[in-house]
């Protein structure tokens, strides 16, 4: 390819943080009109490329051409100026805004001689930029009333507004539900068509053979390889990424007959009403539905962080009434959240003290922590979920996203919990770390525990479910088991009725199971 | 030998300032290289540069060295200790102390006599232990005020306006007003309330006072700071021809707004006259007399009708008037 | 939709308030609305309409200091300094006047001194990365030993008569300092809720790195939040100092307390991203009330304190029972 | 691999300073060597021992509030009611000492005290989920007030001999004011950094509802830090009374400042999760030593207010400058 036409090309990109080189030596280019994959592992370092790009960070070595002309960025309204955009991993918004104030920040419509804001001004644009993406989010709502998918649509639509020539997306849909993706990428087809240049990080193989036209692969903060996906396999990339091979084995019953928990009736006087089920040890239980079903409220009211206004939760043959998450854990309930930055990590400690929380009794003799055990303890631990780098007692807000997840994952491994529940696990998780999560969840529930995974991919669903609840509206719309477990069966009860054009089957009669 | 806690207000071992030279002869000639320390509560307040510069003068005539040292702000109690222990460290011959609250300083008292130095506790807050007191009587200030009323008006409606509560001054000043007018004839205290040393806290409190008592008569603020806030609260109600408003201290601001008209009167306890008198004492001790524990300074009802009587700078005119009466 | 619907029901509740409230300011109302029943009831003064005049004018100077803390607040910081500021913009307007220089130029000085003082602070906290806390301290110390030893510790006298009157006066019946608080109230509301600064404020505080990604120009909203908050309290001093017919160099001590208690009782919290200029304002008026009602019973001082504390509580707890879970 | 000897290289530099000390802390350690370089040059007292010792002494009371202080501020909060809070505990401990109760009752009673107080504070803040700001401000008035109303504004005098002179003696020459806040500070060390409760308040203070979800008490925590901080007040007026032979109802004023500077110029941020108990020590020691050359070279007061402020804030500069974008 010849590199003088590249709309952006990357050269020598070098980058340290303290303790570790987030990338070294990393050189890609980019065509006008391509979508550009680039792929790696969890703390591979394709956030700190686009941080780099995007003039987030800056560069200890290397330089970026646009046009082939190299520029020089030095903050992010300069890298914006230069025609670059990106939607950031973690969502940046202000909570207090509204949608249309979050997406003109730093450049608003003004009227008035710029002194005030034209709000009705940004409203209608947000409105139909909106329209691709989301039509049900309402411009003049503040942020902090939107769900997380909704937030992250709320920040792709902020980077479209700029009318950029290279946009950078990473992890865009981490939080989004297929058919979000599939106006995402519709769009995405629109602006390669006007021949803006696309930067697409994920870790959604599916994803990426959908949208791009070629992807680089990094490994380690190290260039690996560039490819053009029409050539290549899965396998391939995902061999490239990992440096190993990945068994994609199909699901392992393990369930059994002894019911670890059972939930009835359970409501919160607000949107979740009459849910209930039943969970036996050694079992997996999926939940899915759509956004906004009630999913996450569910499994909050479980694990006592929301109080129930109605409802009974029996664990091991015990009423239980959680009056807090501790109340919960010590009944031997974790919740791995959804939103990790906000409810999951404390950001300025160490991975090995986040991990300690819950359980700081069980790492404590004589009132003192025993620091050596802990260590020990989270280092064995994260070395089988390969954190990187592995240094447990680095402030886990410096991890990358995904590895942040297995952090917290592993805080219930050492609390050792019985049951377990997940709110979107893998979400940002990589391809490798991901079977590692599957096979994690199967060894917990060989050894008896029993676990609830609440998940918006329906592959994941039917990749470790031994039953599956569908919740709609706040309600337990079904229960699925066996051969029951289909994609469109789960589909067609997830749908509201007014909503869905003419359900493939009759939902079926909501049934608990007794035992 | 422990001494009975000290009230400056009522002890009995003690003699006017005018008495000294009387009783006791002459100032006696300091030792050479004789160095004096002065605590002071802060110097935000005029009183208290005031009493400096009387120490600072009577220190000059005696050939004495001299250095001031006051707390950060008014209220700073543990300041204004660490700065008393840290003079002490340079070695004084003699300190002049006026202490925050009645309390705050004793640990330096008691460190600077096993160092062997005077100690002489200057007007204000009281420390019941120490040996030497000069100062007046608080409580004579509001009694003069009071006085001033019973003389001057058949009755009505009064009112106080408070320094910070739980001052042993703004107490004694408070009480000795409060008792003496409601003993002494027709007169009601609707208010006494604080305004913390605050000229702005004090305009509040006045003009809402006025709010409600429309009729009242007249005004003891604990300070002229307060009592020039209360004159415009006054002013601005428009009842400057019927209310009187009286201070205390004897600011050359209080001065001035009595001239102009505005305040109606201040207790002057004459500081630079008893920074002079503190001073005196002090070296008194220092050549070996054995004062009385309280040496009692002069004070005086300011009115436009003796003000120029009072308002000279030179203190040894002021010494003459004050001896004169 | 339950979305829509949700939406039209919170929008249809909204607009029978004037959009200028929200709920949170409610709250502080009922606050303020049940301390005027209790003092209303227990003083036959208190509710007439010259005292409340009065609670209005005493309220106005800490209005006006709490308006500028409340941005600072907003945008994560604090402002320790307001007192000495005043302090120091006053010496420096009423020691021009004295010497004889045109009014609006001294009082323009006057603005420009507190203005300094707010950049100064502005500066340090949003260049050199200093927390606001400690800068303000310094600042705290700093500006009160400025005019303390510019006026050797003196107040300044012989403010010129005519600002002192018009300060004094009224404007068809609304005595000029609640006119002139009024007057930046309602700029400032629409500079928080409709211009880009309020924005960038409102941005800086509530996710700093957000907004910097977004192109905020974080620094520069820092400094302006402070220099308005300097700016203010020199307005706030030119008030006071037309009142008293004085520049006090000891004037605005304690002020902060004051003007962050106001701020707080009024939604805003000092962990920054939140704020209200008409909470503010109530809070104000809360605190004003709560001074003039004990005053005009004549409460003792000792219970005045008490009453002060139990008072500032219980006004807390009742705004958060009525705001529920905010 | 690089990642490898990078760590190992990283750990290589810890392992060279002491276990209990950390970068952030080796900055305000810097400060506070040029403060006494700089006095060391100025005065000759100045580093003498018996003016070492001195500063130590003069340091402890608000070393002692400091540490609480930093405790609630890791935790998130704040604490303005220091003050009255150990003037209450001073005044309860002092009227059973003069009635006649055994003394070590008698200061149990008064840390007691000072922990209701603290107790108060934090269930309002944890429970009813008010700003702790706004709750100390109050607790500020009540606590104040209750002290002098329980005394009738005066001080209680009569305090037993055997106290005072513990507390005015020494242990192998050193003040025992200085043993016993160095032996608090050691413990309270340990609490911050090996026990579980540290590890609470680190994550209260670095994200409650993180915390919360992993199962911290939090209401636990933060009502656990406002009883140390109550607790280390009465302390604090337990040495205080000793040196003093009084119990004051005045105790205590603007000790909340010093108390915050202490922890803010120890590296403690406003914004909660962090803070260092030998930071805070050096924060104490810098303003104590400030005092006292500032004294030792007789600045004048209104000077020494001034060098305060600059001082604070250079010293600010330096920390900042020396430990880079921490
Ligand atoms: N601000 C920072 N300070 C220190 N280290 C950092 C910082 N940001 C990133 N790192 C480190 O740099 C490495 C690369 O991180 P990066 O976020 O780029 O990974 P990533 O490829 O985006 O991973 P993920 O798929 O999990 O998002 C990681 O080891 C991470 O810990
Ligand atoms: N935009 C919104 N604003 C306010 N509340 C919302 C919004 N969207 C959803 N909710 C509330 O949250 C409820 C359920 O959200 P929840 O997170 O439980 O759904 P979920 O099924 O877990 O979805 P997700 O896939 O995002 O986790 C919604 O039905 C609604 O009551
Ligand atoms: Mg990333
Ligand atoms: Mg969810």
């Amino acid at each position: 390819m010849a590199e003088a036409t590249a709309r952006l090309r990357l050269e020598g990109i070098q980058k340290s943080f303290p303790g570790i080189k987030a990338l070294d030596d990393v050189s890609f280019s980019v065509m006008p009109g391509e979508v550009h994959g680039l792929l790696g592992e969890n703390g591979a370092g394709k956030s700190t490329m686009l941080n780099i790009l995007s003039a987030v960070f800056a560069a200890n070595a290397g330089r970026i051409l646009i046009d082939g002309t190299p520029v020089n960025l030095t903050d992010p309204k300069s890298a914006r100026a230069a025609g670059i955009a990106m939607i950031h991993q973690e969502l940046q918004l202000i909570p207090a805004l509204t949608v249309a104030q979050n997406i003109f920040l730093g450049r608003p419509l003004s009227k008035a001689g710029g002194l005030l804001v034209d709000r009705r001004a940004q409203e209608a644009r947000a409105r139909a930029i909106l329209a691709d993406l989301d039509p049900a989010i309402e411009p003049s709502r503040p942020v902090s009333e939107l769900k997380v998918a909704q937030q992250q649509i709320v920040e792709i639509a902020r980077a479209l507004l700029d009318d950029a020539r290279i946009i950078a997306m990473d992890e865009p849909t981490s939080s989004l539900t297929p058919p979000e993706f599939d106006n995402l990428a519709a769009l995405i087809e629109k602006l390669a068509g006007q021949g803006k240049s696309i930067i697409y990080v994920s870790h959604k193989m599916n994803e990426v053979f959908r949208v791009c036209d070629r992807a680089t692969v990094l490994r380690d903060g190290r260039f690996v390889t560039t490819v053009t996906i029409a050539e290549t396999s899965e396998a391939e990339i995902i061999a490239r990424m990992v440096g190993r091979d990945v068994q994609t084995e199909g699901h392992v019953s393990h369930a059994t007959d002894e019911v670890a928990l059972s939930v009835s009736d359970l409501g919160d006087g607000r949107l979740i009403s009459g849910a209930g089920f039943t969970l036996h040890k050694g079992e997996v239980l999926g939940v899915a539905g759509l956004v906004g079903s009630g999913r996450t409220e569910m499994l909050r009211l479980v694990a006592g962080i929301d109080r129930a206004s109605t409802g009974t939760i029996v664990k091991d043959g015990r009423t239980c009434h959680f009056r807090s998450p501790r109340d919960a854990i010590h009944a031997g309930i974790g919740l791995v959240p959804e939103e990790r930055k906000k409810d999951g990590i404390v950001r300025d400690r160490s991975v090995a003290s986040n991990i300690a929380l819950p359980c700081m009794e069980t790492f404590s003799s004589f009132g003192l922590i025993r620091r050596k055990a802990l260590r020990k303890e989270a280092t064995a631990l994260m070395e089988q979920m390969h954190l990187r780098p592995p240094d447990v007692d680095r402030a886990i807000g410096l991890f990358s996203g995904g590895n942040q997840q297995k952090a917290i994952i592993g805080r219930w491994l050492a609390a050792d919990v019985d049951i377990l529940l997940f709110d979107e696990p893998t979400r940002g998780i990589d391809i490798g770390a991901k079977s590692e999560i599957y096979e994690l969840i199967e060894t917990l529930a060989a050894a008896g525990k029993a676990i609830v995974v609440v998940s918006s991919e329906m592959t994941e669903i039917l990749r470790v479910s031994d039953r599956v609840v569908v919740m709609r509206e706040g309600r337990i719309a079904a229960t699925l088991s066996g051969d029951e477990i289909t994609e469109g069966r789960i589909a067609a009860h997830a749908i509201p009725q007014s909503k869905a054009r003419a359900p493939q089957e009759p939902p079926q009669p909501q049934e608990a199971h007794h035992d | 030998q422990d001494l009975a806690p000290l009230n400056s207000d009522v002890e009995p071992d003690r003699i006017d300032w005018s008495q000294l030279e009387a009783s006791f002869g002459p100032m006696p000639t300091p030792a050479d290289g004789t160095r004096v320390g002065g605590v002071s509560k802060t110097l935000t307040n005029e009183y208290w540069r005031s009493l400096g510069i009387g120490y600072q003068s009577a220190a000059d005539a005696s050939n004495v060295g001299f250095a001031y040292q006051a707390a950060p702000s008014e209220g700073d109690q543990l300041g204004q200790l660490s700065i008393a222990e840290n003079m002490i460290l340079q070695g004084y011959d003699a300190l002049l102390m006026s202490p925050q609250t009645d309390n705050n300083l004793q640990p330096a008292l008691e460190s600077a006599l096993s160092e062997g130095m005077v100690v002489v506790n200057v007007n204000d807050a009281v420390i019941p232990s120490v040996a030497q007191y000069v100062g007046n009587v608080q409580r004579d200030n509001g009694v003069r005020v009071a006085q001033w009323f019973i003389d001057n008006a058949e009755g009505g409606k009064v009112a106080v306006i408070e320094g910070q509560p739980g001052v042993f001054a703004a107490g004694q000043r408070t009480d000795g007003f409060t008792a003496t007018i409601e003993a002494g004839g027709d007169f009601e205290v609707v208010a006494s309330i604080p305004a913390n040393w605050s000229r702005e806290t004090a305009y509040d409190a006045a003009s809402t006072i006025l709010q409600q008592h429309p009729d009242l008569i007249g005004f003891y603020a604990n300070n002229d700071g307060m009592a020039l806030g209360v004159v415009e609260a006054v002013k601005a109600a428009g009842l400057a021809d019927q209310v009187a408003v009286f201070g205390t201290d004897g600011i050359s601001d209080a001065y001035a707004s009595i001239r102009a008209g505005d305040l109606t009167g201040t207790v002057d306890s004459f500081p630079v006259l008893t920074g002079e008198v503190a001073m005196e004492v002090a070296l008194r001790l220092l050549a070996g007399q054995d004062l009385p524990r309280v040496v009692a300074t002069p004070q005086a009802l300011i009115t436009a009708d003796n003000i120029d009587a009072y308002a000279v700078e030179d203190t040894a005119a002021l010494r003459a008037t004050l001896l004169a009466e | 939709m339950t979305d829509q619907t949700d939406i039209a029901r919170a929008r249809g509740l909204k607009s029978l308030l004037p959009a200028a409230f929200n709920l949170r300011d409610a709250g502080t109302l009922l606050g303020l609305i049940l301390i005027f029943v209790v003092f209303g009831v227990l003083s036959p003064v208190f509710l007439t309409a010259p005292n409340l005049l009065n609670i209005l004018q005493q309220s106005s100077i800490n209005a006006c200091i709490a308006l500028g803390m409340t941005f600072v607040i907003i945008s994560g910081g604090i402002d320790l300094s307001v007192g000495p500021t005043a302090a120091l913009s006053a010496v420096a307007g009423a020691s021009l006047m004295v010497a004889g220089v045109p009014l609006p130029l001294a009082l323009l000085a006057a603005l420009g001194a507190g203005m300094l003082c707010g950049f100064f602070n502005g500066a340090l906290i949003a260049y050199a990365g200093l927390q606001p806390f400690i800068v303000t301290l310094g600042g705290l110390s700093l500006y009160r030993a400025l005019s303390l030893i510019f006026t050797g510790g003196n107040p300044i006298f012989g403010i010129p008569p005519e600002f002192r009157s018009f300060i004094n006066g009224d404007l068809a019946g609304i005595p000029v300092p609640v006119v002139i608080v009024a007057v930046v109230a309602a700029i400032l509301w629409i500079v928080l809720n409709r211009s880009p600064l309020g924005e960038y404020i409102l941005a800086v505080g509530g996710n700093p790195e957000a907004a910097r990604i977004a192109g905020v120009p974080v620094a520069r909203t820092k400094i302006t939040v402070y220099m308005l908050s300097g700016g203010l309290a020199a307005l706030a001093s030119m008030i006071l100092m037309g009142r008293l017919g004085a520049a006090d160099p000891t004037m605005g001590n304690l002020w902060e307390l004051d003007a962050i208690a106001a701020a707080a009782i009024g939604g805003a919290s000092l962990m920054g991203g939140k704020g209200s200029v008409i909470g503010t304002l109530l809070g104000a008026v809360i605190l004003g009330s709560l001074r003039n009602g004990l005053t005009l019973m004549n409460v003792q001082a000792f219970y005045q304190l008490l009453a002060t504390g139990i008072i500032i509580i219980v006004a807390m707890l009742i705004d958060r029972a009525t705001r529920g879970k905010g």
